[in-house]
């Protein structure tokens, strides 16, 4: 009987597992049913999707399929000067673009032996804390919304579309900011742009507390999430899991304090964690973070200073040669490290550029595995809670 | 107990049963942000085609395309984007780095079409209802490439003003890499240039440290590029698109920065000029000034053998005998014109024509001639007491000058002009003042007031440093003479100098009047030519304007089909256009002789 | 997936008899599109045509980016529902199939099959860059370039990528459109079926599904 | 970090350290001891953590250079271990015994650039592409641009113009 799922039913008319941990299923048995579950599906987190045999509605094998969103980021990335490649970035991971423009701004600026300005450096933390604020809000609809719960949703998408009209009067940009340019931000705050914010915050706040009642403290929740899709604690190495997933087993991974970039040193924050990452516990320490991201927004709005320069000089973005060398620039994004990994060869254009995202593991390897013995009900509640999102898998 | 509570918060949502909905009322009558990347905008006006934004744009989203109503001109190429929204990602870069800052972007986001081929428009061309949007994207306050020009290093006023030493010391490698690293490579310069020099081409060899490729495209099209990179009029720099929004790229300089840092004893090694093989013709050509050197260099290229015929001892012509030294030296003259003698050109100097020799001498015994004779001889305004033996020329003190003769130097001297050469005179003037009596005092005048003085703007700035003062905007009316002695120049007031239609027609204010105090007086108001070589019988077949001027045709070829006649004399006055001059006459006279055959 | 699915093959029954199945044949229709012509009553047409665009019933397939900007729309702050438009989980109860931005030929078999079992008359309306002239993936292996030849685009809504407003517009257009009867794309996808099945043939190399996936 | 690598550099051949930033070393390892020198980080020096694999195309040198990041999450440091493999069937030993993700970077590796891993579950199966059959698409010597201009009916109406050419047409086009 797994331990994933507190299944109670008599378990003898299931078959046996083999060496490997796997149920050899014979289709022509007639016993199995043969699902795929998406790409076109209302349930999913974006185009993937997942070929599962079921005994009944359980899951007895999965495999994920990815690829449907891939765009060859990597290779166009290759033909692209450094300054084309800024605004292609962010459109790898929809929700949260700003973390792959500050991963691969930083990531060229180290190369390049390029110093920001230091309210550049503010402004990047504060639209890094929003997109991971509003990215947040999505989720927890999403995660709510799989366990039939909608009206989450509706209230945390209004939450997150105020947190957009903020970035539209920051960034110019309601989804794609593209602001975190190399070298700087393209923009200091508008007038009145802090009380505007302290206005949302305040009330998702509000807002927040409501979904704690409505979500958290709800026995149907609570029935369908709790001891549900545990990730043990030793797998967390073995999967390479980061972030959220990974804290709520207990383990503070959390690249804002491990390898503190921006000015997060000269903030006031612990990472979220929580003793054993079902999905209750997932989604707890992801609302946690999501109100310690208010707080940092506040801490950062309060500290930041008021004017400045905002870009560093550059060399001419035409023919920017960035120096010969290559490095990885890593930041935590909600789902956990999301990295640039930047080779150069001195020209004026990038040798190559891989995109680490934390969904990787998460929706292939770890998914594959977590999902064995789940009911069918469940993959979709199951997916959110890991926070897969497929762009950044296969870019 | 938690179990009863888990149950019964959930209903704690019915509180907002009764709140106002936040629904947006009307979305479509909603207004993006204030500095929201919506549809483009252009000044269609202030926009010059440079094509910048195309440059920029991964996406290949941004087309030049010709426009009604906007003609093709100097530092105008024309063309203006043309925006493909089938592929715009409103990153807005093209707005970033704009040259002319005329692009923007305005807050509007709508545009529903059945058709995909719509999706095409010339922003500020096509009509399009956000045109006079006034919110949206504009250029940040920063600059994606550099507006500030390389500051050059130059001698300081007082350590320059007593000797005819080099003001302008070159720069440094790090400096030239930094100038050129400005350029977007537009190549609008490049029609403006006269020689059509490969501008872009050259500044990107300076940034891939390629000046051996650098030095071989400037002599594509010019050679001689230590002389323009110090003194060419670099109409180049008037049109660079940088110089929109910034300061221009220092073109000059970096020419010469090319040319500094190649030795010149591996030039022809570097133009694979070792070997040229000959064709046995032989061409004439009078006078060693640009157009002559030009029309040598390219005819030696194409394996004629040509002779110069040069009035003075040494060759260079206004180069060497009309610029003064600190701004152009000697040995950088020899460098170029060195080089042009190894490819087997010869140089007969102190030869006149008409008078050791004659033009139809030249014809017989050579298979074409070209004349370059330049301007030389000074233009008098006339005005009362010009006749005074004090009362000199600039071309003539500054051959003088160069020649090493002693020039007659006053104590207070005035200069009458606003060109260059009045510029030249006047700084001469000034160090060699310094000289002898230890203090400057030349007072230049122009008619032009100070914004059309035609003279470049750091010439009048560096005259200023150098203790000379600059006075536009006076008309001379007549030289003060007493006992014989000049005392000084009266002048009124110049109100205008050109009319509505352009024309040379000067207005003055007779009631504002104004004395300059002078013992000597210079006149700089333009230059004539001697055109007096030319025999009766050349003269009556060689067609000419009304204004005196020899009618030549594209390849600067005469109404005598033999003779080429290009510099000063046709266009100008300056060096870059003798150099183009030459360039093209020298393949005219190779259609020529190729036609003959 | 592989061919290997739409090969004639004999599987057995519970009881063990064996059954032979051709799955092109016997799981899916083999007619082709046909034309749905419009009613001869102009009162009749004009009476439909008005009701079709009163309600929108939208697939909930985000095949790109421009997918996220759907949930504003089913939610509070710009509520589409208002509209008469809603999302529907299944192609067979949707109508409009919202195209949100880039496909990449991967994507662009399943908006096939997806579009072809949706019920007539269907609507396609193509969002960003992307579907217009491949935005900024002009360049790329895996992104088709532009839509129209592989399905009828009905209406087209620029941006990179729209923004919810900007999708209302665009569904507001479609509306006029189908009330003055020229939301043809369907008849016009029956008519020139050939055509599309070359273009679409052309670059998924791999094809393992019947012709028309009806 | 030098001083794991120091002590390190007996045992395996080490070769170009660098420091690249406080915390990120990048080193190159032969490729026939590059698994037992990633296993010996990995279960004596607490490297527990694998951030990615994957490649970068040398073609000039006719190489790949295979890049596996590891992370100390005590320390908090980073290794990158570059290997050096041979362009023509390429291959390299696998490493999905030691994290269980490592398939999967390795069956995208195999995929995007061609290089095999024997023995790694499910390399050969189709990852992201389906139905391709060029050259690895993210090896250099794919055309992307091209291939797509081939392949995917850009859309007419487009047309091009260099201003310093167009110029040269309108104002001087005989010179």
């Amino acid at each position: 009987m797994s331990k994933l799922f507190n299944i109670k039913e008599d378990r003898s008319l299931f078959p046996e597992k083999n060496e490997q941990g796997k149920i050899d299923i014979d289709l022509s048995s007639h016993k199995y049913l043969k699902l795929w579950h998406g790409p076109q599906h209302p349930g999913i987190t974006g185009n993937m999707s997942l070929e599962i045999t079921l005994l009944g509605d359980e899951v007895m094998d999965c495999e994920t399929h990815v690829g449907y969103l891939h765009r060859g980021f990597e290779k166009l990335m290759e033909r692209r000067k450094y300054i084309q490649c800024f605004p292609i970035v962010c459109r790898v991971a929809v929700p949260e673009p700003d973390f792959n423009e500050y991963c691969f701004a930083s990531a060229m600026e180290e190369l390049a032996g390029i110093e920001i300005p230091e309210s550049a450096k503010w402004l990047r933390t504060l639209v890094l804390e929003m997109a991971r604020l509003a990215s947040y809000l999505m989720w927890i609809g999403g995660q709510a919304g799989a366990f039939g719960q909608g009206i989450i949703g509706q209230w945390t998408n209004y939450l997150r579309d105020s947190m957009l009209d903020r970035f539209e009067e920051l960034t110019g940009g309601r989804v794609y900011h593209m602001y975190i340019i190399p070298g700087g931000v393209r923009g200091l705050l508008p007038s009145g742009f802090k009380q505007r914010m302290e206005e949302n915050l305040k009330f998702i706040e509000q807002m927040m507390k409501d979904v704690e009642r409505v979500m958290f403290n709800n026995a149907v929740f609570k029935k369908r999430s709790v001891d549900m899709g545990i990730i043990e604690k030793d797998w967390i190495y073995k999967f390479g899991i980061t972030g959220p997933n990974a804290r709520a087993a207990g383990v503070p991974l959390d690249v804002r304090k491990d390898n503190p970039y921006l000015v997060y040193p000269q903030l006031d924050f612990e990472a979220v964690t929580a003793t054993h990452s079902d999905i209750y516990n997932r989604a707890d320490v992801r609302r946690r973070d999501l109100l310690m991201s208010v707080d940092l927004i506040r801490q950062i709005m309060a500290k930041m200073p008021q004017k400045g320069e905002i870009r560093a000089e550059t060399p001419n973005v035409l023919h920017w040669k960035v120096p010969a060398g290559e490095t990885y620039s890593k930041a935590e994004c909600t789902r956990g490290e999301y990295g640039y990994y930047m080779v150069s060869d001195g020209s004026e254009y990038p040798r190559r550029i891989n995109v680490r995202g934390p969904s990787y593991t998460h929706a292939v390897s770890l998914l594959e595995k977590m999902i064995i013995n789940c009911n069918l009900a469940d993959i979709a509640g199951l997916m959110v809670s890991l926070h897969t999102y497929p762009p950044e898998i296969e870019r | 107990m938690g179990k009863i509570n888990d149950i019964l918060s959930p209903f704690t949502a019915w509180k907002h049963l009764v709140n106002e909905p936040l629904t947006v009322k009307k979305p479509l009558e909603r207004e993006g942000a204030d500095r929201y990347r919506g549809f483009h905008k252009n000044e269609i006006d202030k926009c010059i085609g440079c094509g910048t934004c195309e440059d920029i744009c991964q996406n290949a989203a941004i087309d030049l395309v010709p426009v009604e109503g906007i003609e093709t001109k100097d530092g105008d190429s024309g063309l203006r984007p043309k925006i493909d929204y089938g592929r715009c990602c409103w990153c807005a870069l093209c707005v970033d780095i704009c040259t002319t800052n005329s692009l923007s972007m305005s807050n509007e986001f709508k545009w529903i079409d059945e058709d995909a081929d719509n999706f095409l428009f010339i922003p500020g061309a096509d009509d399009k209802p956000w045109n006079n949007s006034e919110k949206g994207w504009k250029k940040p306050d920063y600059n994606l490439y550099d507006p500030n020009r390389v500051d050059m290093q130059e001698l300081h006023p007082e350590d320059r003003d007593k000797s005819f030493i080099e003001i302008v010391q070159g720069y440094s490698k790090e400096q030239a890499l930094k100038e050129a690293d400005r350029c977007v490579e537009c190549g609008i310069c490049t029609a403006t240039c006269p020689a059509h020099m490969g501008i872009p081409e050259y500044i990107r060899a300076i940034r891939n440290d390629d000046l051996e490729e650098g030095l071989r495209i400037l002599y594509d099209t010019n050679p001689l590029p230590e002389i323009c990179g110090r003194i060419c009029t670099h109409k180049c720099e008037t049109v660079c698109s940088v110089g929109h929004t910034g300061d221009p790229l220092s073109i000059r300089w970096l020419k010469r920065y090319i040319a500094d840092q190649n030795p010149s004893e591996r030039f022809k090694e570097i133009l694979g000029t070792d070997t040229i093989e000959q064709n046995g013709k032989k061409i004439a050509i009078i006078g060693s000034g640009p157009s002559g050197l030009s029309a040598a260099h390219y005819l030696a290229l194409m394996g004629y053998s040509c002779t110069i015929f040069e009035k003075l001892p040494l060759a260079g012509g206004m180069m060497r005998y009309g610029i003064p030294e600190y701004r152009l030296p000697y040995d950088q003259i020899d460098k170029d014109i060195n080089y042009i003698l190894s490819l087997g050109v010869e140089i007969k100097y102190n030869v006149t024509i008409g008078k050791d020799n004659t033009l139809d001498q030249l014809h017989k015994d050579f298979d074409a001639v070209f004349t370059g004779t330049g301007l030389h001889l000074g233009r008098s305004t006339r005005i009362p007491g010009t006749e005074h033996k004090d009362v000199h020329f600039a071309t003539d003190l500054l051959r003088e000058i160069s020649l090493g003769n002693e020039i007659p130097v006053a104590e207070k001297v005035v200069v009458i002009g606003g060109g260059n050469v009045a510029m030249d005179i006047t700084r001469s003037m000034a160090r060699l003042q310094n000289q002898k009596f230890g203090k400057v005092n030349v007072i230049a005048t122009s008619l032009e007031s100070e914004d059309i003085m035609p003279a470049d703007r750091e010439e009048i700035v560096e005259a200023r440093e150098e203790n000379a003062q600059i006075i536009p905007g006076w008309g001379p009316q007549s030289i003060e003479i007493k006992n014989d002695k000049i005392t000084g120049l009266h002048v009124i007031k110049c109100l205008s100098v050109f009319d509505e239609e352009g024309r040379f027609n000067p207005k003055f204010d007779e009631n504002i009047k104004d004395f300059f105090e002078a013992e000597m007086v210079i006149e700089s108001i333009g230059q004539g030519m001697d055109l007096s070589y030319l025999t009766d019988e050349i003269k009556e077949n060689l067609k000419m304007d009304n204004r005196g001027r020899i009618i030549v045709d594209n390849n600067f070829q005469s109404s005598l089909e033999w003779l080429f006649v290009g510099g000063d004399i046709i266009q100008g006055p300056d060096v870059i256009h003798g150099i183009a001059n030459g360039h093209k006459a020298a393949i005219g006279i190779d259609n020529y002789i190729n036609s003959k055959k | 997936m592989s061919k290997e699915h739409t090969e004639k093959r004999i599987v057995y029954s519970p009881e063990g008899d064996p059954i032979e199945v051709n799955p092109l044949q016997d799981y899916f229709c083999e007619d082709l599109p046909e034309v749905h012509k419009a009613s001869s009553i102009a009162i009749l047409e004009n009476f439909r045509n008005w009701a079709r665009s009163r309600s929108l019933w939208v697939l909930g397939f985000g095949t790109g980016c421009g997918a996220i900007e759907m949930r504003p729309l089913m939610t509070p702050k710009f509520d589409a529902y208002r509209y008469g438009i809603q999302w529907r989980p299944t192609p067979r109860q949707a109508d409009v199939f919202v195209v949100s931005g880039y496909l990449s030929v991967k994507t662009l078999k399943r908006v096939i099959r997806t579009y072809e079992q949706m019920q007539g008359p269907k609507y396609v309306m193509a969002l960003g860059s992307c579907t217009i002239n491949g935005g900024m993936y002009w360049d790329s292996y895996n992104t088709i370039n532009r839509l129209d030849y592989y399905l009828p685009v009905d209406v087209y809504v620029a941006g990179c990528m729209p923004r919810p407003e900007a999708l209302l517009a665009g569904f507001d257009q479609l509306k006029k459109i189908i009330r003055e009867g020229r939301g043809e794309g369907y008849n016009k996808y029956a008519e020139e079926f050939a055509w599309y099945k070359a273009n679409q043939k052309k670059i998924i190399k791999d094809w393992d599904m019947p012709d028309y996936n009806w | 970090m030098k001083e794991i690598i120091d002590r390190l550099q007996e045992l395996y051949p080490i070769g170009d350290f660098k420091q690249q930033n406080k915390s990120l070393a990048l080193i190159t390892v032969d490729k026939d001891k590059a698994v037992d020198f990633i296993t010996r980080l990995k279960n004596e020096e607490g490297f527990l953590h694998l951030s990615i694999i994957t490649a970068v195309d040398w073609l000039e040198k006719n190489k790949f250079q295979l890049s596996y990041l590891i992370n100390n999450p005590t320390t908090k440091n980073s290794f990158v271990v570059r290997v050096m493999i041979d362009r023509e069937n390429a291959e390299m030993f696998s490493i999905h015994h030691l994290w269980e993700q490592a398939a999967t970077y390795q069956r995208e590796l195999k995929e995007m650039f061609g290089i095999d891993f024997p023995g790694s579950p499910g390399v050969d199966k189709p990852f992201i592409l389906e139905g391709w059959h060029e050259i690895p698409p993210y090896r250099r010597d794919f055309d992307t641009k091209n291939y797509s201009e081939e392949t995917y009916f850009p859309r007419e109406g487009r047309t091009k113009n260099v201003p310093a050419e167009y110029m040269k047409q309108k104002l001087y086009p005989d010179e």
